[in-house]
């Protein structure tokens, strides 16, 4: 069916771009969209997709600031209960407009059904009262601080409530409505998803492209192949090997970006465990060069740092970044005071391909470690065993893990050092953060609640239950007949994108 | 019958004694009389010789990481570094000392997996062909079950299940192997049990069990080592595969197939990661297959014909 | 011929059984998708009532008899991941795999015979050598090096191909090579070996004893007769076939069922793993039943009413 | 007779390339065969019988090669020709018939496929003259329903109907020469005696010499006009039948003449002869029977003998006669 | 050499009576119903001791079917087997390990009949061990004079068969049926694989062997000659049945069964001086299958006498003569009686 297409947008699309007057635009990403059930996956290249065809009630701008975008006005009646006001005139790829009955279908469906996977990042709410046809209440179950976070991602674009309850679920996920600047062409899978512009875009049709064009091509090399033979205007997740010959190639170049996502061992803080030792954590991250590991192992696609909470979000500690602790007469140091003079041995499982450069970073950790003496046994994993090691709490001693922030509020950041949840996994507890955890959770000043989740960073910093190793970049190769810079969140906004 | 009823034996014993140690005078013989064969064998020898003396024979420690010389080109080349003759791969390694040391691990995994296939294969295979009837039937369609599973598609699965190791590779591909096996030896079962041989042992009164372990067995053993021979080749290549599916040897554990799927980010910016590790299997599996299709020649009766 | 059709079809069945018992069984043993289904920082609670409401926590005769009635009907269960059915969208992979397979082994037929079939003729010489040389050599080059090998050289470099993604038939010839080249080396060799026990035969004599051409005794009595074994063969390389998808399909981003497995597995998305498992094996069987009516078709010594 | 000789073979010498080097499987061969007459060639297995008569064919291929002797067929020269009129005398001129009619019919094509191949190829004629003459090819040598069976597979026939087959197609082209290879070894007695009767009367109506093949003394004394006896490659002795059969010189003849049960008269202890036939690799220096032979001399051991003649049309390869030639002259 | 058997000989109870053997097996012709095919059907015969019972007849007639039932490689559909006085069926298990040790076979294909990769002392001993508790030391020794016994030479006990032609294989072949010392030996065809001069060496050494260990031989055949050669009695077998049992003399000197005629005229022999004279009959047309076997007389689709009664009428073996049993409504004595030489000439086929 969609062999005539094909032809055009793909294999002869060097020849066009070459001619300047491509209106198509085409991205090569790693892997395939999940779905167009917004609410049903947590995964960032998916939501980049989406992110042109829905709108959400606030959005990100360049300065990373939450701002209104569907919504018009808002106000927080109490502690519990926020007012907004949606802007008029927005219309579906349908034709229908967005009322506050879409609002109170969408949010409220993301927030009680329990078999979404994103219904753990919005249970949180309680209900939507609608108040007129575009003003309308979200109610919490109790005060939420991170509230604006959740509605500045995936989880709130509007859903067409008229169009899905007419047709059914099965019509809108083959044939997806949104309000956003590009509307649904096709989408073939694990080939390609397609998407025009829309009309009657509220903020007024986009003019830039004919056609956008998202190509799904896993392997590196071949991703790189096809950016340098002007297949495909962006690559995503161009691998270090190849940043120089994307940038020697004439006509294209790498943009790298840092992304929202940290790199760190998590330890193992539970008895009997070297690492239960305060010194011992330390040492490690002493005998960690994070600053090699940046250079060596990532060509420079990395920046060290000893928190989880980079710039960007909320509650960052800027003292904390871009620096970190590498001393080998001091690791061997305390590892002398924790009685293990010569060292010891440790168990480090680490993923395998799911982070830039994972595998090479396990592994030059290893040989940093050898030097101070601990010697440490690498078990690579492939990553749904990874993720099943640590469902079943079977981790050793440490684990490489990245994690992102998807909201930007650092909370959810440091609401990994909680005891509670990570016992039996990491069995890490600290009083003092725990209490800080709870004075932050509910707190409604933000001023406050800055201060207080900047303060479990310093302490998280000196106890290290994770040594926090380097925030990952985003490394995406560019043709140079494009105007692009990745964001940090990874999204890529069609509307941002302009021909040279 | 036809002129394929000649045979060695001289009439007067005149060099009888003599014939007894040439068994393996005239097998050497045939094999230097087969170019592909000697050169097959002789890889091979090679081979084995440095999978048991890696650790003598690797100049460096194949996983010693060394950061300033990453992705130094082979020593004979312009910016190579002498003392590393096939260059480093992305973390600084030796190159030569890993492929040396990933002999180890494909030879291991080929030839375990090989074996464990073999046995699976050879013993549902006698016992299907010997016994027959619904023995037969049940064991039979277990065989098209599993032949109908494409090999690398279970291996997948089945790696992904329990997670990537030597031990689990070895099963996974010995598990996926034996199909073969069992084929081919319940077909030779089948022709073997209707010889005359078998016959005369049946009719003496010999146990079911000891006709199979003495007349039957001894006699399916080549064909096994003829396809076992190719199958250790392609289960090589097969690890390679899975290695570039994620789910090969895992490092700090080196495998020609792990080397050589590392260094495919690399091809076009530093092709000595992946050139020689791929040359390397190809090379080994040139020579398993050559000695393979020496093997057949000599051991397949049907080739025997004429003295 | 139909009864015979028939008597095939039944014994598919124990087959299909054997088959769905192995791949769930494999599927119980993974564990539980569920983790992998949420977000790396969601907690055992979520995880808990999220296993509970799929079902996953019942014991293995529960699953295993739900799983069966539902195939009965035809239902291989819903993918976690895309959230619908597993089984139209495996078929929906299947059109790209099968183009790309057919591909494959038009480009391995087109090889392999004609070297198949001049290697055996000139058996023993040099030339002999260099084909069977050149068809271990296919057989020893892992298909992924190939393909990324075929990139660089006939899309970056020469600019021949496009360097992935379906679409025209210029698309498809670097990943039919690709795939291709494995079967056409195990096919020139079976060819070669099935060609040379033929042409021993005593009606080839027969034949060259009535004075006929050399060409038309290889084409006419030897290579006929070569092809009932090459057909068999053929048809089992249909696994291999697909099994080297799997790695092609990755490397070309052709988006077929090998992608869609490769995904399926990694995500633990197992009703799509069983759905294409299954449709494989369907496969793989079928090819063998029409390789079975061709022998029969072609070689007139086995009956059939 | 006053007929002319349609084939004269002489001194051929064809060699194998083994393992053991080149291995002389024919070794100076030479006998002529004339119109009309059968001649048989008997031996035991491995004596040479069918290299001689795929020689004689020119289908004997690599590792095997015609190295010295020629082979007149007629006027020509066979070991001098090329291929392709080689080609036009094989099937045509001189027709061959093969010890397994199970296997010497491809099983893929129907029996009319295979008969008439020959019959358009030589004598340039369309497929329905070649139907009409293939079917009366098959009724000439006895086969029911012959329509039918040209239009069947292999399969379906016997032995006995498939071997008349192989016959027919043999014969379709009138050939001057017909070479049997042990044409009824695989047959049933009473089959065997269907076709030996079959052969004898298309020999005797076409005049076609035929050139037969067997390690059978009955099935030559039944058909043969001359005998060549052939061992280890060489012709040992070379007679008509009845001297042969009544005044055979060569001990090994006479050796083939007692071992072999008598049927009519009564029986006294078989004679037989000891050992084994020689294989390439233990192939004797000097006389080649000489390990089995009861009356060897030194000079046996030693020397090989030569084919001479001792008396009209009776060659004998033996000291024992050189020697009395040699004393008498 | 032997002559008829004496009539003391003849009152004692033979070594072996088979009564109605049958052998059916189910063939499925492609993918229609099964059937059955008749490989033996219904044989009687009767063995003494110390004689040799020849049974010949053409490819497929059921010759091996019948010694693969007797010594059990086969299991019989129907009949009797009598062996040494006892019915096989009512053996207890030991008596029936005793009495496979008594019933040998040697098998036709000197080839397939030697497991390749076992050494010749291993073959010959393999009975020993199956059947003995003798010691491996004593094994070997017996080894070696059954080697003496049938010719070969010690020093080759420990090389493989293919070291061997096919002449001495058979030795071996016929040392591993007499190491049990058995009563019965079941030759199947044990010559017709050999080269003209190497059998009769091997016919000799049985001979030989019966008299040494008083051995009682059934020798299966299709070569006439040899039969004759080596036989006492000989059974003609025709498509699963037994057409007629005679003595040697008898039977090619007075043939009465129109096939065992056939059979007899149709072997060529080995003297060109009566090949223009002889008498013989050909017959038309080949064997029938075993499944679809014909009405009444089997023979009569071949048969030049065949009447109305042969169709109808499957004729039973009736003893015509004493010890000359034939199955044929018209034996060929009593047309040659009735209607005289004339007759005889007239359906003969050629000359
Ligand atoms: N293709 C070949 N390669 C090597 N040796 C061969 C080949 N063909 C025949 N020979 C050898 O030539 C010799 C004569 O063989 P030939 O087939 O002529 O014997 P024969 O007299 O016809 O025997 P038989 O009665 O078994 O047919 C044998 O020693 C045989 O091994
Ligand atoms: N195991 C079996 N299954 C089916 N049919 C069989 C089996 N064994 C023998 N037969 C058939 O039984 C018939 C008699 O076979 P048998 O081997 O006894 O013949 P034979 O007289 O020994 O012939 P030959 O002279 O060819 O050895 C044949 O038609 C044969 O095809
Ligand atoms: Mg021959
Ligand atoms: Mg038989």
């Amino acid at each position: 069916a969609c062999s005539g297409d094909g032809s055009s947008d793909s294999g002869s699309a060097g020849n066009k771009n070459s001619e300047g007057d491509n209106r198509t635009l085409t991205i090569a990403m790693g892997s395939d969209i999940v779905s167009f059930d917004i609410h049903n996956h947590n995964n960032t290249s998916t939501e980049a997709v989406h992110d042109n065809m829905f709108n959400y009630l606030f959005k990100r701008d360049d300065n990373n600031e939450i701002q209104p975008e569907l919504v018009d006005t808002f106000e927080q009646l109490d502690d519990v209960t926020v007012q907004m006001k949606l802007k008029e005139g927005v219309k579906f790829h349908n034709g229908d407009p967005l009322t506050s009955e879409d609002v109170k279908f969408t949010l409220e469906r993301v927030a009680t059904d329990d078999t979404l996977k994103e219904f753990p990042n919005y249970k949180q709410i309680k209900q939507v009262d609608i108040v007129d046809d575009l003003t309308f209440n979200v109610v919490t179950h109790a005060p939420e601080p991170s509230l604006f976070h959740r509605l500045s991602r995936l989880g709130s674009g509007m859903l067409p409530k008229n169009y899905i309850e007419e047709n059914g679920w099965d019509h809108f996920l083959s044939n997806p409505v949104g309000t956003g600047p590009y509307k649904f062409k096709e989408w073939i899978r694990d080939d390609r998803i397609v998407l025009v512009p829309f009309e009657d875009y509220f903020e007024g049709k986009e003019e830039e492209w004919d056609e956008v064009v998202f190509r799904v091509i896993p392997e590196n090399s071949t991703r790189v192949s096809e950016l340098l033979t002007g297949g495909v205007d962006i690559a995503v997740n161009v691998p270090p090997s190849d940043w120089d010959r994307v940038d020697k190639n004439e006509g294209t170049s790498m943009k790298k970006q840092t992304s929202n996502r940290t790199i760190m061992l998590i330890l193992r803080a539970t008895e009997g465990y070297p690492t239960a030792d305060v010194r011992v954590r330390q040492a490690i991250d002493y005998a960690i060069d994070d600053g090699s590991l940046a250079e060596h192992a990532l060509k420079g696609g990395g920046i060290p740092t000893r928190t989880r909470v980079g710039p960007g979000n909320f509650g960052h500690n800027p003292d904390l970044y871009d620096t970190y602790n590498f001393d080998l007469e001091k690791a061997k140091e305390l590892l002398t005071e924790a009685g293990y003079p010569d060292g010891f041995e440790m168990t480090l499982h680490s993923p395998k391909g799911r982070y830039l450069q994972d595998a090479e970073v396990t592994e030059m950790i290893a040989g940093m470690l050898a030097q101070v003496g601990i010697k440490v046994n690498i078990e690579f994993m492939e990553w749904s065993n990874f993720v099943e090691m640590r469902t079943a709490k079977k981790n050793k001693d440490a684990y490489l893990l990245g994690l992102g922030n998807s909201m930007f509020d650092g909370a959810y950041s440091v609401d990994w050092y909680r005891a509670e949840r990570f016992e039996g996994e990491t069995d890490y507890k600290n009083d003092e953060i725990e209490e800080l955890l709870n004075a932050s959770a509910t707190n409604m000043n933000p001023e406050e609640r800055e201060k207080q989740i900047q303060q479990i960073e310093e302490i998280a910093a000196e106890d290290v239950p994770h040594v926090q190793l380097y925030q990952e970049t985003i490394n995406t190769g560019v043709n140079d007949r494009i105007e692009f810079n990745p964001p940090q969140d990874e999204m890529i906004y069609v509307p941002k994108i302009k021909r040279k | 019958m036809s002129a394929n009823i000649q045979h060695t034996a001289d009439p007067i014993g005149i060099k009888s004694e003599k014939k007894k140690r040439n068994a393996f005078v005239s097998l050497s013989k045939s094999l230097l009389k087969s170019k592909t064969g000697t050169f097959g064998f002789l890889i091979i020898i090679i081979v084995f010789f440095i999978a048991v003396f890696a650790p003598l024979l690797a100049p460096h420690d194949p996983n010693a990481i060394n950061p300033v010389k990453m992705l130094q080109p082979p020593s004979w080349l312009d910016g190579g570094e002498s003392g590393y003759f096939l260059g480093t791969d992305n973390l600084g390694r030796d190159i030569l000392s890993r492929i040396i040391y990933g002999s180890r691990v494909s030879l291991l995994v080929g030839i375990s997996s090989v074996i464990l296939a073999g046995i699976i294969g050879i013993l549902i295979g006698l016992v299907s062909g010997y016994y027959g009837k619904w023995i037969d039937a049940i064991l039979m369609r277990l065989v098209d079950s599993f032949l109908s599973i494409p090999n690398i598609l279970f291996a997948l699965v089945f790696l992904a299940v329990f997670g990537p190791s030597v031990p689990t590779l070895i099963i996974v591909l010995g598990v996926t192997n034996w199909t073969a096996y069992a084929r081919i030896v319940r077909g030779e079962t089948l022709s073997i049990k209707e010889r005359e041989y078998v016959r005369a042992a049946r009719s003496l009164g010999v146990k079911n069990v000891k006709i199979i372990v003495r007349h039957i067995l001894p006699n399916v053993i080549s064909s096994f080592i003829v396809i076992s021979t190719l199958s250790v080749a392609t289960t090589i290549i097969l690890e390679a595969s899975l290695s570039f599916l994620g789910l090969g040897v895992q490092p700090p554990t080196v495998s020609w197939g792990g080397i050589l799927s590392d260094g495919r980010d690399y091809l076009a910016t530093s092709w000595w990661l992946a050139t020689f590790p791929g040359l390397a299997i190809t090379i080994t599996v040139l020579g398993i297959i050559f000695l393979g299709d020496w093997l057949r020649d000599v051991l397949d009766p049907r080739s025997q014909s004429r003295s | 011929m139909l009864k015979f059709l028939l008597k095939r079809l039944l014994e598919f069945i124990p087959v299909l059984l054997i088959i769905s018992f192995i791949v769930f069984s494999l599927v119980f043993v993974a564990g539980n998708p569920v983790a992998l289904m949420l977000p790396e920082d969601a907690s055992q609670e979520d995880i808990e009532r999220l296993t509970a409401a799929l079902g996953l926590d019942q014991p293995f005769i529960v699953q295993y008899g739900k799983y069966m009635l539902g195939l009965l009907q035809g239902d291989f269960g819903n993918s976690f991941r895309y959230n619908t059915e597993a089984l139209p969208l495996v078929l929906e992979r299947l059109p790209a795999t099968l183009e790309l397979a057919a591909a494959a082994m038009l480009i391995a037929i087109i090889i392999s015979i004609p070297f198949g079939i001049w290697s055996a003729t000139k058996k023993n010489t040099s030339m002999d050598l260099l084909a069977t040389g050149g068809a271990v050599l296919g057989k020893a080059m892992p298909n992924f090096w190939l393909g990324i090998m075929l990139i660089l050289l006939f899309s970056v470099t020469l600019g021949w191909f496009p360097v992935s993604g379906r679409g025209t038939v210029a698309h498809l010839i670097l990943p039919a090579i690709t795939l291709g080249t494995g079967i056409a080396a195990e096919m020139t060799r079976l060819i070669r070996s099935s060609m040379v026990e033929i042409l021993s035969q005593d009606y080839v004599r027969t034949a060259k004893s009535k004075g006929i051409r050399d060409f038309f005794v290889v084409y006419k009595h030897a290579f006929r007769n070569s092809l009932i074994p090459v057909v068999t063969i053929t048809a089992l390389q249909t696994s291999t076939l697909v099994g080297g998808a799997l790695i092609t399909e990755t490397v070309f981003s052709w988006p077929g069922l090998g992608q869609l497995l490769i995904q399926a597995v990694n995500t633990r998305d197992m009703a799509i793993v069983q759905a294409s498992v299954f449709i494989i094996a369907i496969l793989v069987i079928l090819m063998n039943l029409l390789a079975d009516v061709i022998y029969r078709i072609l070689d007139p010594r086995i009956k059939y009413s | 007779m006053n007929t002319e000789t349609i084939l004269k073979v002489d001194n051929l010498h064809t060699y194998f390339k083994t393992e053991h080097g080149k291995v002389p499987s024919v070794n100076g061969v030479s006998f002529e065969v004339k119109e009309g007459e059968t001649l048989a060639i008997v031996g035991e297995s491995g004596s040479g019988k069918s290299v001689t008569s795929l020689s004689i064919m020119g289908l004997i291929e690599a590792p095997g090669k015609v190295e010295k002797g020629s082979i007149l067929f007629e006027k020509t020269d066979l070991t001098k020709i090329d291929k392709k009129a080689y080609r036009k005398l094989r099937g045509n001129e001189i027709a061959m018939i093969f010890q397994e009619p199970l296997t010497s019919l491809n099983p893929l094509f129907t029996i009319g496929n295979q008969l008439s191949e020959a019959i358009k190829l030589h004598q340039k004629v369309d497929k329905r003259v070649a139907r009409v003459k293939g079917i009366e090819m098959l009724k000439h040598v006895g086969i029911p329903r012959a329509e039918k069976v040209f239009d069947s597979y292999p399969h379906v026939l016997s032995g006995g109907m498939r071997q008349r087959v192989m016959i027919a197609m043999a014969l379709s082209c009138n050939p001057k020469l017909l070479i049997a290879d042990e044409p009824t070894t695989a047959l049933d007695v009473t089959i065997q005696a269907q076709i030996l009767e079959l052969m004898k009367k298309l020999s005797t109506e076409n005049n076609t010499a035929i050139l037969l093949i067997t390690h059978d003394l009955g099935v030559v004394a039944e058909m043969a006009d001359k005998v060549v006896v052939m061992y280890a490659g060489q012709v040992v002795e070379h007679t008509d039948v009845f001297t042969l059969f009544s005044n055979p010189k060569h001990p090994y003849t006479k050796g083939l003449l007692d071992s072999t049960p008598k049927f009519h008269e009564a029986e006294e202890e078989l004679s037989s002869i000891r050992g084994t036939v020689p294989t390439p690799a233990t192939m004797p220096v000097g006389c080649k029977f000489h390990p089995r032979c009861p009356f060897a001399t030194e000079q046996c051991i030693v020397q090989e003998p030569v084919l001479e003649e001792i008396s009209d049309d009776h060659q004998v390869r033996c000291w024992l006669y050189a020697e009395k030639e040699a004393v008498v002259s | 050499m032997k002559d008829n058997l004496s009539v003391q000989e003849m009152d004692k109870r033979p070594l072996l009576e088979v009564q109605n053997l049958k052998k059916h097996f189910e063939v499925s012709d492609g993918f229609r119903k099964k059937k059955l095919l008749k490989a033996v059907d219904g044989i009687n015969f009767y063995l003494n001791e110390g004689e040799t019972l020849g049974i010949v007849g053409e490819s497929g007639c059921g010759k091996s079917t019948t010694g693969n039932l007797l010594i059990h490689l086969l299991e019989k559909t129907d009949g009797k087997i009598i062996f040494n006085g006892k019915d096989l069926d009512q053996l207890t298990k030991e008596e029936m390990r005793k009495s496979r040790a008594d019933i040998q076979m040697i098998f036709q294909d000197p080839f397939s009949s030697l497991n390749p990769r076992m050494r010749v002392v291993d073959i010959i001993g393999e009975p020993l061990k199956t059947h003995t508790k003798m010691k491996k030391n004593e094994i070997r020794e017996k080894v070696y004079q059954l080697m003496d016994a049938v010719g070969l030479d010690r020093s080759y006990g420990s090389r493989y068969p293919h070291e061997f032609s096919g002449g001495q294989r058979q030795r071996i072949g016929i040392a591993r049926a007499i190491a049990l010392r058995p009563k019965l030996i079941i030759c199947d065809e044990p010559v017709s694989a050999l080269d003209v001069s190497i059998q009769a060496q091997i016919l000799n050494l049985l001979i030989k062997l019966q008299k040494e260990f008083s051995l009682t031989f059934i020798f299966i055949a299709h070569g006439l000659p040899a039969v004759k050669y080596i036989s006492d009695r000989i059974a003609v077998m025709y498509l699963g049945k037994i057409v007629e049992i005679t003595t040697k003399n008898q039977l090619f000197n007075q043939p009465m069964h129109p096939y065992t005629v056939s059979l007899v005229s149709a072997v060529p022999l080995p003297d060109p001086f009566i090949r223009d004279t002889r008498e013989r009959i050909i017959l038309e047309g080949d064997i029938p299958s075993n499944v679809d076997i014909p009405s009444g007389c089997r023979f009569r689709t071949r048969c030049p006498y065949a009447q109305e009664r042969c169709k109808l009428e499957e004729p039973d073996l009736v003893e015509l003569e004493k010890g000359h049993s034939v199955a044929c409504h018209f034996p060929f004595r009593t047309i040659q009686n009735k209607k005289g030489e004339d007759e005889l000439e007239g359906i003969s086929a050629s000359k």
